[in-house]
């Protein structure tokens, strides 16, 4: 049984189908991609799997356990962890204040109102050694909102990776990324993926068929196609179009 | 290595500007009356400014806007005097009363209301606010409707030992410091433990914190309620102040001008602008009100300006000027929580 | 007519555009190719200032239009046909394109040149948008445009859900405007319709342009347009 | 009893009209056709020719003026409103959904007694080469049909390649004009019809070519 | 039985009397959050400035009169009653236009600062309606021939009560036609649906903002004016009206004119209800709605997002 498994998920937005029949599964220590056109329901299909909606039916299970309906906050003490596509860092906070308060340690830590967290060594150096992670090595004083873009998508992949899941879902991490920073950002992903299974959406083809190990294309709320790349590519209209000349 | 540690958490729980604020409000009796102001009002401002401290717990560290907490004053007020009369003519029980009662009324407000932000937020506090006005000034066996409580008592304080009389402006104007004492040191704590950050990361993005596996609900709950228990305590100061409960402190009136005095005064951005709000509210309505019958039209038009013009307030303003005048080393502003480098220094 | 220099265009704090420059001869009809997500449609919303660029230049008929608001940019003379149509669904079609009426420097267009290029729209006129089809939509998208008077129209996928015969019909008014001295600039899924009509055409990629030149090199070379943009 | 028929479009009859009192018809449509088994078909027809009429019919958002809709047996119009779509579905683009008032409240409907629906109707999915889905397009509307499902495609051909995926993916077609229904089994028969010939104007040509 | 019903009946007349107040209220409070996406708290506050406005152009004992006025009040009442229904919902509508130029600030930030600003100038309002008339309950005079009342069987039913009704209805009628049959009205649809496509048209979307806003707060001050003989013109009167106003519309739907005017007219029968058989309590009927309504229905019967749900 793979790691987290989704089964014939459907989700209606008053008239409207978002989610038709979505059965998915992502293997442990793999990257797997998910992705597909505007308006195909990735972003709702990532917002079922990872907790923000329920969906109307349908299993999700994580580990081998039901995680369907759960509040988002349970899924992630579970060991799920997300980024967003439009980025919301906490931006009154500094760079290791953003990564600190995603320590599930801190987390256990919520209600203690005696705690002194800038006196906590502990969760100081840990969250330094997940900044230095992502590269952020040295901009721990920094507020959030006065990094770079680029910066800031590492710190946003940074948090969600802070909390120690099993598994991450990273939601478009290249929007608005430069081809430059795009490759900085895989490099980055590539080194990640060693110790945590990834999922990402991503509408950059190019990026995901570097990537991943497996990829689902969904479109009408329903998975079109899916494979390792390799096999994606053997499709003879995928290498007749734009995708197969540059993939 | 241990006198460093003391002195850590001496830090952690005592700051200069807190200290400066304790030696200014604890000799305010000695003066106050020299500078051509007089006791009473050093009561009102102590009593505003816990008001305000609880207001802006709930407006500038976690981004709810409660329009209606006026009216949870009003009910600490009616809980000392309804304790007082009816339960024991004791202070610590009948502010008990008055914080519990408060509590538990906000509580269930919070049940309410806890899962919601912003405009809709806004309007249940102030819809939540007329309901308790209205059965405020219609339940006339309990409240005294119009007329409102009379006769409250300056209770005295009991210390097993030996009893201190508050009957005076200036005893009960320490009473008020004390608890002033107490709230500023514990909120300090708050805001700075664990569960302040908490609350001031659901403030800047409350979906993110649930799934970093927060439960927002429950902070958001805790944090409405512990607001409306400090609301409560300023309010039965206010009975005794007062020496009786009215029910026009809980009129959207007073909610406003409550909102008005944490926006001006900053709290958006430092801990202490409610204290530099009330201060400058009380300072405005005495020297202004001196010269002007309108002076709290012209402060609306404050408030006005200042949502357009310096949301910060006047912490904005005293951060700005400070970066202006180049004394402050740090090259960016600090944020609120980190730092409440506003009223006056580390 | 239109300069676009260097511009880079932010939503929010994403950038879309890494640098866009292209330009258009008043007359001239232009293709801008390239798959979804390359910026194309965000090209289009920095000229009407919608997303205004963050730095760069854009200058339409000799005056700089970087940071006009769009009413203004409308008002010299650039008309939009939207992607998605964006046509008032509360209103009739007569009152959809009686607000859209507005006089500029460049040549004027009447309710009736439409009903000839549009047979179909004379019927439509006491229509609610809402119950139109897809194609009859973009007829009024594309009228609604052309009565602004125009001297420059950006149109957006408009072959999009229309008839073939239609889109000959719409790709004949883009020739027409040509000679008329307006100039088209055409963002299609449609290479081949769009670069039969084209002049010069643009690909981007990515936020950036990819490739110009004129329409008949990408028409006729068909491995550069395989490159490119598949088949 | 033979198993009923995938899609049974009977009689149907759609009238819109004009005018209070003296009405005036402004558009009919009339379409009765009857697909047993699971397969892919094409729609082609002018704009406004009723297409997108005859895909509200069939999903049951638009009641028609008279006549049914049986999807594997089952009117559907007798079922609930917010579960036709698990009997036809209809994948229409953002910009064309049109609403229309409910006749009857749902308690006193159906359920629908299926939970994947059978019947899909594609309109105007988006053919394009520059992102390459098409490969995938087309081979989920082929799993849709192994799996016993009817799909129906609408699709305005503007490229050439459109019209070669048409003929290399559909069984059948169905040409819209006017309101009214033609039905070609195959692709060359399709093209014997001179309105389908004036429809696709110019690509005919360049097809052939 | 049958008593109870015509005993019921004036009640019900009421009800569709407030109800077409609060509609008409609405209606200009929702205008507003189509095309600036603002929550006016202040709304409530231009429907009391409204009724002032018109007391102090109607008497002299008013507030606010000067001598050279003194001719003016010499003209009959009616001619006054119908200066008073023009020349206030215009200053209002004036007020209106320097409260959305303070707005500007706001628009594209936090929901949050508009908020705020309303909430202030609610207050700002307030304490000059204060700061001018003073605390004190004014009445407004109306002419003679919409006061009074008729005999309804062996009830008394005040004439002032049809005309409101009657009034109201015609000036939704109006407003209707304004918006579905004059271009200007197009725009504002278009702006309210739209303001992007608005822009690209040619259209102003700054000055657009400012009339709208001009134009909501006029329908406030009719309301307000219509209202006033009905709640009596109070300093505190806004914030009683601001709440039907948020019920109405989140019943109703943000964008829905006939929504708005059954809305109205269900909040406006449950508070003439309240009014007739809980008198004490009519005003908390309102309040309770809100909470009841929020709770339960906080996306309205339209169902559709809006900038409510910031």
């Amino acid at each position: 049984m793979a790691l987290f498994e989704a089964s014939h998920l459907h989700k209606r937005f008053a008239d409207q189908v978002v989610l038709e029949d979505i059965t998915l599964s992502f293997e442990e220590n793999q990257i797997s991609g998910i992705m597909g056109p505007n308006g195909a329901g990735k972003t709702t299909c990532f917002n079922v799997l990872t907790g923000r909606f329920k969906p109307d039916r349908g299993r999700v299970h994580f580990d081998g356990r039901d995680i369907t309906g759960l509040p988002p906050r349970k899924i992630a003490r579970r060991g799920i962890a997300r980024s967003f596509q439009m980025m919301n860092l906490f931006d009154e906070y500094t760079a290791l204040e953003n990564i600190v308060l995603a320590l599930p340690e801190v987390r256990d830590k919520g209600f203690r109102v005696l705690h002194d967290l800038s006196n906590d060594s502990g969760a100081q150096d840990r969250g330094a050694q997940v900044l230095a992670r992502m590269g952020l090595g040295g901009r721990e004083g920094a507020l959030a909102s006065d990094l770079p873009y680029g910066q800031r998508r590492a710190l946003e992949i940074g948090i969600a990776l802070a909390a120690e899941p099993r598994m991450l879902f990273l939601d478009e991490p290249t929007s608005g990324l430069g081809t430059d920073a795009t490759a900085i950002l895989a490099e980055l992903i590539g080194e990640i993926r060693k110790s945590v299974s990834i999922v990402i959406i991503e509408h950059d083809m190019r990026f995901l068929f570097d990537l991943a190990d497996h990829i689902s294309v969904i479109h009408w709320g329903q998975v079109i196609a899916q494979g390792a790349p390799d096999q994606l590519r053997e499709n003879e209209w995928v290498r007749a179009s734009n995708l197969g000349a540059l993939a | 290595m241990n006198q460093n540690s003391y002195l850590s958490s001496f830090r952690a729980w005592f700051t200069a500007p807190m200290l400066l604020s304790f030696l200014v409000f604890g000799t305010m009796p000695l003066w106050i009356d020299a500078v051509g102001l007089y006791q009473y009002l050093g009561l009102e401002v102590m009593i505003w400014v816990i008001f305000a401290l609880a207001v802006n717990l709930l407006l500038g560290y976690t981004g709810l806007p409660s329009f209606g907490h006026g009216a949870f004053l009003g009910i600490g007020a009616y809980a000392f005097g309804l304790t007082q009369f009816n339960v024991a003519a004791n202070l610590w029980l009948s502010l008990f009363g008055a914080v519990a009662v408060t509590a538990i009324l906000g509580g269930l407000v919070a049940l309410l209301i806890s899962h919601r932000r912003g405009i809709y937020f806004a309007l249940m506090t102030i819809a939540c606010a007329q309901i308790f006005y209205f059965i405020a000034s219609k339940w006339t066996d309990v409240t005294g409707g119009e007329d409102g409580l009379l006769n409250i008592a300056r209770l005295p304080v009991d210390l097993g030992l030996t009893e201190i009389s508050i009957r005076s402006n200036f005893s009960l104007y320490y009473l008020c410091f004390a608890a002033y004492v107490i709230i500023v040191v514990g909120l300090w704590r708050l805001v700075h433990s664990p569960f302040g950050k908490v609350i001031s990361a659901i403030k800047q993005n409350d979906s993110r914190v649930a799934f970093l596996g927060y439960n927002v609900w429950l902070y958001k709950w805790l944090i409405f309620t512990l607001s409306c228990a400090i609301t409560g305590l300023a309010g039965a100061l206010f009975a005794m102040a007062q020496e009786g409960a009215y029910i026009n402190i809980m009129s959207l009136q007073w909610s406003g001008i409550a909102i008005l005095i944490v926006l001006i005064g900053g709290g958006f951005i430092s801990f202490w602008g409610p204290v530099l709000g009330v201060i400058f509210y009380f300072l405005a309505r005495d020297i202004l009100g001196a010269y002007t019958e309108t002076w709290l039209l012209w402060f609306g038009l404050i408030f006005v300006g200042m949502v357009m013009f310096k949301p910060e307030g006047l912490a904005g303003m005293w951060r700005d000027g400070r970066t202006l005048l180049g004394r402050k080393p740090a090259p960016q502003p600090e944020p609120s929580v980190t730092e409440p480098s506003a009223a006056g220094g580390d | 007519m239109l300069g676009i220099d260097n511009i880079k265009t932010f939503y929010g704090e994403t950038q879309v555009l890494f640098g866009v420059s292209l330009d258009i001869a008043p007359g001239e009809v232009v293709s801008l190719l390239g798959p979804n997500g390359a910026g194309k449609t965000t090209t289009l919303r920095s000229i009407l200032g919608l997303t205004p660029a963050h730095s760069g230049e854009i200058t339409f008929d000799g005056k700089s239009i970087t940071r006009a608001q769009s009413h203004n940019i409308a008002r010299a003379g650039i008309g939009w046909v939207p992607d998605d149509r964006r046509i008032f669904p509360t209103l009739t079609v007569a009152r959809n394109l009686a607000i859209a009426a507005k006089k500029t420097r460049f040549r004027a267009w009447s309710i009736k040149e439409m009903f000839d290029i549009f047979t179909a729209l004379e019927h439509l006129m006491s229509r609610e948008c809402e119950n139109l089809s897809g194609g009859e939509m973009q007829m009024v998208s594309i009228s609604r445009a052309l009565l602004g008077s125009p001297g420059l129209v950006l149109m957006d996928e408009p072959s999009q859900g229309l008839a073939p015969k239609i889109v000959q019909d719409v790709m004949k008014t883009v020739t027409r405007l040509k000679t008329e001295g307006i100039a088209v600039l055409l963002v299609e899924q449609n290479v081949h319709s769009a670069l039969a009509v084209s002049d010069r055409a643009y690909v981007m990629d990515h936020g950036k342009v990819v490739y110009q030149g004129p329409a008949g090199e990408l028409r006729d070379d068909a491995a550069l347009r395989e490159r490119l943009l598949g088949v | 009893m033979a198993s009923p028929a995938l899609l049974h479009v009977n009689q149907v009859h759609k009238i819109y009209s004009r005018g209070v009192f003296n009405k005036q018809t402004t558009f009919d449509l009339q379409a009765d056709f009857t697909i047993s088994e699971p397969g892919i078909v094409g729609v082609m027809g002018p704009n406004g020719s009723g297409k997108t009429t005859l895909f509200e019919l069939i999903t049951g958002s638009n009641i028609p003026s008279s006549g049914q809709v049986l999807v594997n047996g089952q009117d559907i119009h007798q079922v609930r409103s917010d579960q036709r779509d698990r009997l036809a579905i209809h994948y229409h683009q953002s910009y064309q959904v049109r609403h229309f008032r409910k006749r009857r409240p749902n308690f006193m409907l159906q359920p629908s007694p299926t939970d994947y629906p059978l019947v899909h109707l594609f309109d105007e999915p988006q053919f394009n080469t520059q992102d390459g889905y098409i490969g995938f397009m087309l081979d989920f509307f082929r799993r849709l049909r192994d799996e016993d499902r009817l799909v129906v495609l609408c699709v305005h051909p503007n490229e050439p390649f459109h019209l070669q995926i048409m003929r290399e993916i559909c069984e059948r077609f169905i040409f819209v004009q006017s309101g009214r229904l033609t039905q070609a089994p195959d692709y060359d028969s399709l093209l014997q019809n001179p309105d389908v010939t004036a429809y696709l104007g110019d690509l005919v040509g360049g097809q052939a070519a | 039985m049958a008593d109870f019903l015509l005993t019921l009946l004036p009640h019900l007349l009421n009800g569709i009397a407030l109800g077409l107040l609060f509609a008409l209220l609405s209606l200009g409070f929702m205008l507003i959050i189509g095309v600036m996406e603002v929550i006016n708290l202040a709304h409530g506050s231009l429907f009391a400035l409204g009724a002032y406005f018109a007391v102090m152009l109607m008497s002299q004992d008013g507030g606010i009169t000067h001598p050279f006025m003194a001719p003016y009040f010499d003209l009959p009442i009616v001619l006054r009653y119908i200066v008073a229904l023009i020349v206030a919902p215009a200053f209002v509508a004036v007020v209106g236009m320097g409260l959305e130029v303070c707005l500007r600030r706001t628009y594209g930030k936090d929901p949050l600062y508009g908020l705020l600003l309303t909430f202030g100038a609610a207050l700002v309002l307030e304490e000059m309606i204060r700061e001018i008339w003073g605390p004190a309950e004014y009445f407004l005079p109306i002419p003679k021939a919409i006061s009074g009342g008729f005999f309804f069987g062996d009830m008394i039913y005040s004439n002032y009560r049809i005309f409101a009704a009657v009034f109201a209805m015609a000036m939704i009628g109006l407003l209707w036609a304004f918006l579905n049959r004059t271009p200007y009205g197009a725009v504002i649809k278009a702006g309210a649906h739209d303001s992007e496509m608005v822009r690209v048209l040619g259209y102003n979307l700054s000055r657009l903002r400012l009339y709208v806003f001009a134009f909501g707060a006029a329908l406030a001050a009719i309301a307000g004016i219509i209202m006033a003989p009905i709640w009596g013109v109070r300093p505190h009167v806004g914030v009683d009206a601001v709440i039907p106003a948020f019920v109405v519309i989140v019943l109703g739907g943000v964008g829905s004119f006939w929504g708005a005017v059954s809305a109205g007219l269900l909040v406006g029968m449950v508070v003439a209800l309240t009014a007739a058989y809980l008198t004490e309590w009519s005003l908390l009927s309102m309040y309770l709605l809100l909470l009841v309504v929020v709770t339960f229905r906080s996306r309205g019967f339209a169902g559709k997002a809006s900038a409510l749900e910031a």
